[in-house]
């Protein structure tokens, strides 16, 4: 299995048509680096687990129902206090302070679940060995396949669809 | 709204390659020195910053008493100033997120300090109710906590819920601008010249690479962040506005307060982001991507709101004369008779007059009318918060303690001290992080078919 | 009450409380220290009050009270229910004296005006060549000058005196006195005697001039009888009363008129015509007139039932007038000899001595316990002549403006401190015992004229046992027990004496008819004696509100006349004198005329009252003492502030909703209202604890006659502090229980009444659920707590608070950030136990005096037994019992009759608060014919 | 382009980002801890006295009755301290020349009250009485401990908020016959539980809601 292949292309456009030529190759795409998010790059290379919304819904509810517990518990369980009259189990005061907390928790775990998605911290990677690489966060457009056989015909295919440079990628 | 008609509307056609992007916003960081205006602007904040410090400290050390507030106008500048600090939050979250949940594109380049300012504002607003304690030491007391004596927060007090809208409003707000700056701070990390630039941008950005799947879960997050954002921001202004309603005070117990002043928060938020999006414009030359149209649109949002409010007064007068209650119609007629009626009609101009101007073109497009009609606004919505304060809680239920607020130095100081705070922030933001977002003006100029 | 028959038990000042008092916060520090006594004093239990009966003065005039005192430290006064001239009630000026007791700017040593601080061994010495020269001369040359005295021991004593140096003489001056009123009965009667009029029989009275319930020695007595007789509504009467400015009298009338002092005359000799005197027809004004008719026809009506009260200010031709008038409509007055003699021997004035100073003839000038330097009037200029006498020296409680005018300068010892006895008005005695050794080292003024006497020294309370030791018969230990028990000595009143038929006096010519100035008693500092009390200064004056500083009220008419505002600063000039003062724009105030309360403008009260207000002294004469004609009134241009605690009464749609009047022929008409429990509402009703109290009050307004003294025991039991008059102006104050004033009238016809607001204590109560740290809660017993220690100060419970009860703490008013000298030492000893003392930026407020209701449930508790009835410091302050606290579970609690009583009704029951302080409306009965109330 | 960090960085990184999420909950759970810790309540610590008196021989081995020195304990919130005149009723016989006992002695002769140094405190605005706590059966060791076996005496509760409410709310357990309260050998019987219950009733002991409010304890 030789190395993949990352290619610096100069507009979105150049790397998509890389990107759909190799495909149609059989080579295997494994990432994309672009300075803004590509809609046509969404399908090709999807995300090998996205739980953000899930794991936010389920922060974010449970940290409210919980908030409402603590609330039911310490106001009429725990120390019942009569203030001015009001019922101890005043429902419907008790949802403004579950809904704040449970967004604020959402909010947290979505933080949290994008970073574990993303792999990150991830200070050190071998990516940002590459020539470069730096202007993949500015200008540049960079495509890194896996060939298929060797790497001569993808380095081809690559150039063809207009790469400014390919450079074999290791580690 | 979007850049349908016109080609590049939202960004003007001088600088258009996505590295001349970059080179914009982060060139004046990364390479260009602050220059001599930035360190005048920085000393001329110094005093105001030392006032504020300074009033704060002699409110812990002497207490409360300094505040003109007394025993029937127990609530005065700081509550009013809180309010307002957050109201001018406000628009940040509401251009981030709810012009990008309706796909507004225009919001890209200003979306960023909106953000900042919005986390700047909240802060200082968070001050306030602290510094208004009686007791400001104990004021962990409103979390629920583990605890020797047993004891938890009272869960019904509006104060209670404030506590949390402010909490979860600074962290969400903080959280959502760090997301998005994420990006940008990969650029700044990449783009950086120096070992020390490359090393606290390379950690905040902690290893973003631009990866395709990164940007997927990113916008998968950004974008449910801003479907909770507005929910979220209605929620804290609605809480601001029950801080007042659910009281039994006339003038305050109007189920009218919560939306009203969600869109007065916006009213303020927007005309604070005009200001401000003229001085960043100026100053880090940034004419290329905050343009006419972009004023034009916020200059749009304002009239709007002002139309909004002047309808929220009209109501307050007639519910007050349709409700019958001797103890609203009191108040109403209090508001043009008493002891602050020239303040109210300060109100009244400030934010239902002049605003009218922003019917015209021109005075959208002219940067120093929109300017003036933007501070205007935001000096009538303060009037309005203390007004909110003074009216009611001098011209009460007991007449027998019917009294005016006594305005005292430390009031003026918290007044105008943190709006110093507010512009070190900024000052001290756009010298460290890129003040428009630069991935989010990429995709607008690559969307726009502006990229060369 | 233990009875106690020597100070020695109770010597120790509180030291074992001094070492529990001081304990402080959570974290305990180690240093704290707790101190027993070396020998225990019996039947004292540790941080309980104990109660001693002891008499207080007010113009020589004894109020029965007892004093509270907690481990040696007296702290809180209160009536004494058998005392004549008490009745278990108190005023403003006894309730204060427990903060007088610790005024640091007491005077705490002897002092000489040229060489300072000395000793009383030193002043011994120094009084024994001059007193030795005048006794060998009889006396002559000396000179003793009191104020007034009643008590049978000092009387004793200078009769003595008199008696060894018989040419000395005893001068008397009273700044308030009654002497008008005696000179009156001469003239009247031929000799002096003293009316002791009973406004429980009489149920038409018409007061020219006078202010019964105002401030005054017989305010408590007078206020009782007259309120409760009102209470029956068939004995309700009609109160007519003629004034130069509205005084807490005219609030309480039916039917009032302002009156120009130089009228006066004109209206009582009216009124002496209708009842068949054949005076010159006198020239009154047309309302004046009617109000004269309206008055003669009343009072004619209603012979033996019937009362005229001529006020002290008025010169004695009318006073002969008004006992003239009294006899021919049989009023229910009594008449007794005054007993405030020496011996035989009458006192004699302060303008004699004043001339003796003059020429020369005083070698030796004592002044005992009286100021006369400030308050003699301007024309004697005492000042200077007391330089005449070859040897003065004065005993008082302050280093005075008096003490400064003389060669030596001794520290009388308090009531508090020293052994004494005094007669209340109607000459019941009282003995006066000490709770405490003086603190700063006085003497009584016992002792202090044996000194002068040359005596060898004897305690004062040797000499007042002197006095009594006859009285006694066979069991002297066992009566003298009783007595200091009692408070009253038996059968001590005077005897009632028939005066025989009056003699119609002629009437003096009438005075200048250009602008007059009535000088009037202070409600709270009287005549000025309590000027350095902070709780006095910061009581706010019952009509115009009014704290830390006086004002001349003018008219609304005579205001726009002169073109004077509210807060100028005008020169009042008479006689080449002139003062400064402030205006303030009354309702109620004749035209041509003002009025301005004594006491104020001191410039050695001490430092609470150094400077504050305008001196009124400075304007009197011989001549004219009270009532100034023919004033000159000058704008300075320059203006001040009139601190005010209420700064509206009068306004439209507001004072009726609040404050219920009804006028007395819709009685039968009128209908309970309850506290808005018929009002919808989605909070459940109110469910009392298992343990079944339910505390309530209920306020009668009618009752009420804005005495203050309430205000006061509420300020003396909880530790509430003044905040001063930067703080006042500021807005804030910390009065837990105001007196609201409010009319419904107009600036010339008053219509007004008072409303004292304590806290609610709503059963829904709107500042508990705004609280975010559950700092404001109800108890179980329908209390509304303040939990001082968890209270953050977020003021939102006071902004929500539609009655404004709640009082917060700006700055550590009690606590690290006092005003003057308000945190002296001295002062934190009278600080009450069972209260805690709050911190800056906590909220308090009224809390039923749960510090009483607490004791008494742990006493019951404790023993086993249900719980007794519970007083509130206001409820057993108030001299008309307006106030009624009690347990609404109770079936038998009087309080339930009470809110159901056709006056009853709670404020801004709208609100749906539900509220447990709730009020019974004020009922007045106008005349018709005068149409409706004026 | 390089690697601008090293690999180990990444592990940094996390360790940072964890603790930034875990530092505001340890705070709390360590104020909480000091809070209830000796440090805080002032438990367990022994203060020196004038006179080193042990209640371990007074209480324990002679066996005086507690109201022998605290008079008022019955009566009185404030249970009292004895006077000097207490000791030297008994030490104006024995132990009349013990060096220990010299500032008693001229405590008594000068008239100087002895200066203790006070072991429970409470703060200044909790009012809690001892008459009423004896009458309902509450014994003094209960709060006090074992006073008979302390040679110094310290405190042994925490004497906090949520250790009163704890009895406030449930006091049965801590309840005993009244003959016992001053009894410093008593234990709880093993069936204190029905006891306890029998108690609260008998001695008319109220509600736990109405004992856990507020001003039962503060005013």
């Amino acid at each position: 299995m030789s190395a993949p292949l990352l290619a610096e292309f100069e507009t979105p456009e150049a790397l998509v048509r890389a990107l759909r030529l190799a495909r149609a190759d059989g080579h295997r795409l494994l990432d994309a680096f672009t300075p803004f998010p590509l809609e046509e790059l969404s399908g090709a290379l999807p995300p090998p687990r996205n739980p953000v919304r899930l794991v936010m819904a389920v922060a974010g509810f449970g940290s409210a129902a919980a908030m409402y517990g603590l609330q039911w518990y310490s106001a009429v369980v725990d120390y019942p206090l009569n203030s001015g009259g009001r019922p101890l189990h005043s429902w419907p005061v008790f949802t403004l302070v579950p809904f704040e907390f449970g967004v604020l928790a959402a909010a947290v775990a979505g933080f949290a679940t994008l970073l574990w998605a993303c792999g990150l911290p991830r200070l050190n990677h071998p990516v940002h060995d590459r020539p470069h690489f730096e202007r993949a966060s500015q200008d540049r457009f960079l495509l890194l396949v896996a060939p298929k056989d060797g790497p001569a015909p993808l380095r081809r295919r690559l150039e063809e669809a207009g790469a400014l440079l390919v450079s074999e990628m290791y580690g | 709204m979007s850049g349908g008609g016109q080609a590049h509307r939202w960004i003007a056609p001088a600088q258009l390659s996505h590295g001349a992007i970059s080179a914009a916003i982060a060139d004046p960081i990364q390479k260009r020195g602050p220059g001599k205006l930035w360190f005048y602007a920085l000393l001329a904040t110094l005093p105001f910053v030392l006032v504020t410090l300074g009033a704060i400290g002699a409110v812990l050390t002497v207490g409360i008493g300094l505040s003109g507030v007394n025993t029937t106008v127990v609530w005065g500048f700081s509550i009013a100033n809180y309010v307002w600090w957050i109201g001018i939050g406000n628009a940040g979250t509401l251009i981030s997120s709810m012009l990008l949940l309706t796909r507004q594109r225009w919001r890209a380049s200003i979306n960023r300090f909106a953000e900042a300012m919005t986390l700047f504002a909240a802060g200082i607003a968070g001050i306030f109710p602290i510094i208004h304690l009686g007791r400001p030491l104990y004021a962990y007391w409103l979390a629920p906590y583990p605890n020797t004596m047993d004891l938890w927060p009272q869960w019904r007090s509006a104060l209670v819920w404030d506590f949390w809208a402010i909490l979860s409003y600074i962290l969400f707000s903080a959280l959502f601008w760090f997301t998005g700056l994420l990006p940008d701070l990969a650029t700044m990390r990449d783009r950086a010249t120096t070992r020390r630039g490359q090393l606290i941008y390379g950690a905040l950005a902690l290893g973003w690479r631009n990866s395709a799947r990164h940007w997927q879960v990113y916008e998968t997050y950004h974008k449910t962040m801003a479907a909770l954002a507005v929910p979220l921001v209605c929620s804290v202004h609605s809480i601001v506005g029950l801080d007042f309603a659910a009281s039994l005070m006339p003038g305050w117990q109007e189920s009218i307060f919560p939306p009203y002043f969600v869109v007065g928060a916006m009213y303020s938020g927007f005309a604070m982001v005009v200001v401000i999006a003229i001085f960043v414009r100026w100053g880090l030359r940034l004419q290329s991507v905050i343009t006419p149209a972009h004023f034009d649109v916020m200059g749009k949002v304002m009239l709007f709101a002002s139309v909004v409010m002047t309808l929220s007064y009209a109501t307050e007068w007639f519910m007050a004369w349709y409700g019958g209650e001797h103890p609203d119609r009191d108040v109403v007629r209090y508001f043009f008779e008493g002891d602050y009626r020239w303040f109210y009609y300060a109100l009244i101009a400030c934010n239902c007059v002049v605003p009218q101007a922003l019917w015209f073109p021109f005075a959208r497009r002219n940067l120093w009318v929109l300017a003036g009609i933007s501070v205007v606004i935001n000096i009538g919505m303060w009037l309005e918060r203390i007004l909110i304060v003074w009216n009611t809680l001098s011209h009460g239920h007991a007449m027998s303690l019917w009294r005016t607020y006594h305005t005292s130095l430390y009031d003026l100081a918290i007044l105008f001290g943190p709006l110093g705070l507010f512009v070190l922030g900024f000052l001290v933001l756009v010298r460290i992080f890129p003040i428009v977002s630069m991935h989010e003006v990429r995709q607008i100029s690559h969307d726009e078919g502006a990229a060369a | 009450m233990p009875p106690l028959s020597a100070p020695s038990r109770r010597e120790a000042l509180g030291l074992l409380s001094a070492g529990i008092a001081s304990g402080l916060g959570a974290c305990a520090k180690p240093s704290e220290e707790l101190v027993p006594y070396v020998v225990q004093p019996e039947l004292l239990l540790p941080g309980v009050p104990a109660r001693y009966a002891t008499a207080l003065s007010l113009g020589g005039w004894a109020r029965g009270v007892h004093a509270i005192a907690v481990d040696g430290r007296p702290i809180k006064i209160e009536g004494n229910p058998l005392h004549p001239a008490s009745l278990g009630a108190t005023d403003v000026f006894a309730e204060a004296a427990i903060l007088d007791l610790y005024d640091p700017d007491r005077a705490r040593t002897v002092t000489e005006r040229v060489s300072g601080i000395a000793s009383w061994d030193m002043v011994e010495r120094a009084l024994a060549a001059p007193l030795a020269q005048t006794r060998r001369e009889k006396g002559k040359g000396f000179r003793l000058l009191t104020g007034h005295v009643t008590s049978p021991t000092l009387l004793r004593q200078i009769a003595a005196l008199l008696q060894a140096m018989p040419e000395a003489i005893w001068h008397v001056h009273e700044p308030l006195d009654d002497a008008a009123a005696l000179r009156g009965a001469e003239l009247a009667f031929g000799r002096p005697l003293r009316p002791l009029p009973d406004p429980g029989r009489a149920e038409m009275i018409l007061c020219v001039g006078a202010d019964p319930l105002g401030p005054g020695p017989d305010q408590i007595r007078f206020g009782r009888a007259f309120i409760d007789r009102r209470r029956d509504p068939a004995r309700f009467g009609r109160l007519y009363v003629a004034e130069t400015a509205l005084t807490q009298t005219g609030i309480k009338a039916d039917a009032r008129c302002a009156l120009h002092p130089a009228d006066a005359a004109g209206l009582l000799a009216a009124l002496a015509n209708a009842l068949g005197a054949a005076l010159p027809a006198p020239d009154l004004p047309p309302e004046a007139a009617r109000f004269a008719a309206a008055a003669a026809a009343d009072l004619r009506g209603a012979e033996g039932r019937a009362l005229v009260l001529v006020g002290d200010a008025l010169p004695p031709e009318l006073h002969a007038l008004g006992h003239w008038i009294n006899g021919r409509l049989k009023a229910p007055v009594t008449y007794t000899a005054p007993l405030d003699l020496a011996g035989d021997r009458a006192p004699a004035d302060l303008a004699t001595l004043a001339a003796d100073l003059d020429s020369g003839a005083v070698s030796c000038l004592a002044i005992l316990g009286c100021n006369p330097v400030q308050t003699a009037p301007a024309d004697l200029a005492f000042a200077e002549r007391i330089g005449r006498a070859g040897f003065s020296v004065h005993a008082g409680l302050h280093g005075d403006e008096t003490a400064g005018a003389t060669h030596w300068h001794l520290p009388l010892a308090h009531a508090l401190e020293s052994w004494s006895d005094l007669r209340a008005r109607d000459g019941t005695a009282s003995l006066v015992q000490p709770l405490v050794r003086p603190l700063y080292g006085g003497r009584s003024d016992h002792e202090i004229l044996s000194l002068l006497a040359g005596e060898p020294a004897t305690a004062g309370y040797d000499l007042v046992r002197a006095t009594w030791h006859d009285q006694g018969g066979g069991d002297f230990e066992g009566w003298w027990r009783k007595a200091l028990h009692d408070g009253v000595i038996p059968d001590s009143a005077a005897k009632p004496v028939e005066p025989g038929a009056a003699r119609l006096p002629s009437l003096p010519k009438p005075p200048d008819p250009g602008f007059a100035v009535e000088l009037r008693a202070d409600p709270c500092l009287y005549d000025g004696r309590y000027a350095n009390n902070a709780w006095l200064q910061e009581c706010p004056k019952p009509v115009s509100k009014q704290v830390w500083g006086n004002a001349l009220a003018v008219s609304h008419a005579e205001a726009a006349r002169r073109g004077l505002e509210a807060g100028d600063v005008v020169v009042l000039g008479l006689g080449g004198r002139q003062i400064e003062a402030l205006v303030a724009v009354e309702s109620g105030v004749a035209d041509g005329a003002g009025a301005l309360t004594l006491g104020y403008g001191r410039p050695r009260a001490g430092a609470i009252g150094n400077g504050i207000g305008a001196d009124g002294y400075r304007l009197a004469t011989v001549a004219a003492p009270r009532l100034l004609p023919g004033v000159s009134l000058d704008r300075t241009g320059r203006q001040g502030e009139v601190l005010r605690t209420q700064n509206y009464t009068q306004i439209e749609g507001e004072t009726k909703k609040l404050f219920r009047q009804i006028v007395l022929a819709d009685l039968p008409q009128a209908k309970p209202k309850g506290i808005g429990a018929d009002r919808p509402t989605l909070l459940d009703p109110w469910t009392g604890d298992a343990d079944g109290h339910a505390w309530a009050m209920v306020i009668d307004t009618q009752a009420c006659i804005g005495c203050n003294a309430c205000v006061v025991a509420c300020q003396s039991e909880n530790n509430v502090p003044i905040v001063g008059p930067e703080e006042i102006a500021r807005g804030r104050m910390m009065h837990w229980l105001r007196v609201d004033l409010y009319d419904s009238g107009t600036p010339e016809a008053v219509n007004a009444g008072f409303q004292p607001v304590p806290c609610m204590h709503c059963e829904h109560a709107p500042c508990e659920p705004v609280c975010p740290v559950a700092a404001s809660v109800h108890d179980g017993e329908g209390l509304n707590l303040q939990v001082y220690n968890r209270c953050v100060g977020t003021r939102f419970c006071e902004a929500n608070c539609p009655y404004k009860v709640r009082r917060f703490n700006f700055f550590g008013y009690a606590d690290g950030q006092p005003y003057a000298t308000m945190g002296a030492e001295s002062i934190k000893a009278q600080h009450n136990p069972n209260v805690t003392v709050r911190a800056r930026g906590v909220m308090e407020k009224c809390t039923y005096c749960i510090q009483r209701i607490a004791n008494e449930r742990q006493a019951s508790e404790r023993d086993g037994r249900p719980m007794g009835a519970v007083a509130t410091a206001c409820q057993s302050a108030c001299p008309t019992r307006a106030i009624t606290f009690g347990d609404l579970a109770q079936p038998d609690d009087p309080i339930r009759a009470l809110r159901q009583d056709p006056r009853h009704y709670a404020l801004m029951e709208e609100l749906n608060t539900r509220p447990r302080t709730t009020y019974l409306a004020d009922l007045h009965a106008p005349n018709p014919d005068l149409g409706g109330r004026t | 382009m390089v690697q601008i960090f090293r690999p180990g960085a990444d592990t940094v990184a996390r360790v940072v980002l964890a603790s930034i999420a875990a530092a505001p909950i340890l705070s709390v759970g360590l104020a909480y801890a000091v809070w209830r810790s000796p440090y805080a309540t002032q438990q367990e610590v022994t203060r020196e006295q004038p006179v080193p008196f042990s209640h371990e021989h007074h209480v324990g081995g002679l066996g005086i009755d507690c109201r022998y020195c605290h008079t008022s304990v019955e009566q009185a919130a404030f249970p009292g301290i004895p006077p000097t005149e207490t000791c030297m009723s008994c030490h104006s016989q024995i132990w009349t020349n013990a060096p220990m006992l010299a500032p008693v002695r001229t405590s008594l002769a000068e008239g100087r009250p002895l200066e203790w140094r006070k072991v429970h405190t409470l703060p200044h605005y909790v009012y809690f009485n001892h008459s009423v706590h004896v009458a309902k059966g509450v014994g003094c060791t209960t709060c006090h401990g074992e006073v008979q076996t302390m040679k110094l005496i310290r405190q042994v509760a925490p004497l906090t908020m949520g250790w009163c409410l704890d009895c406030h709310r449930d006091p049965a357990p801590n309840l005993r016959p009244r003959e016992a309260v001053f009894d410093t050998n008593w234990t709880p019987p093993p069936d204190q539980k029905t006891i306890g219950a029998q108690l609260v009733k008998a001695y008319h002991i109220k509600s736990p809601e109405r004992l856990s409010e507020c001003s039962i304890c503060h005013r």
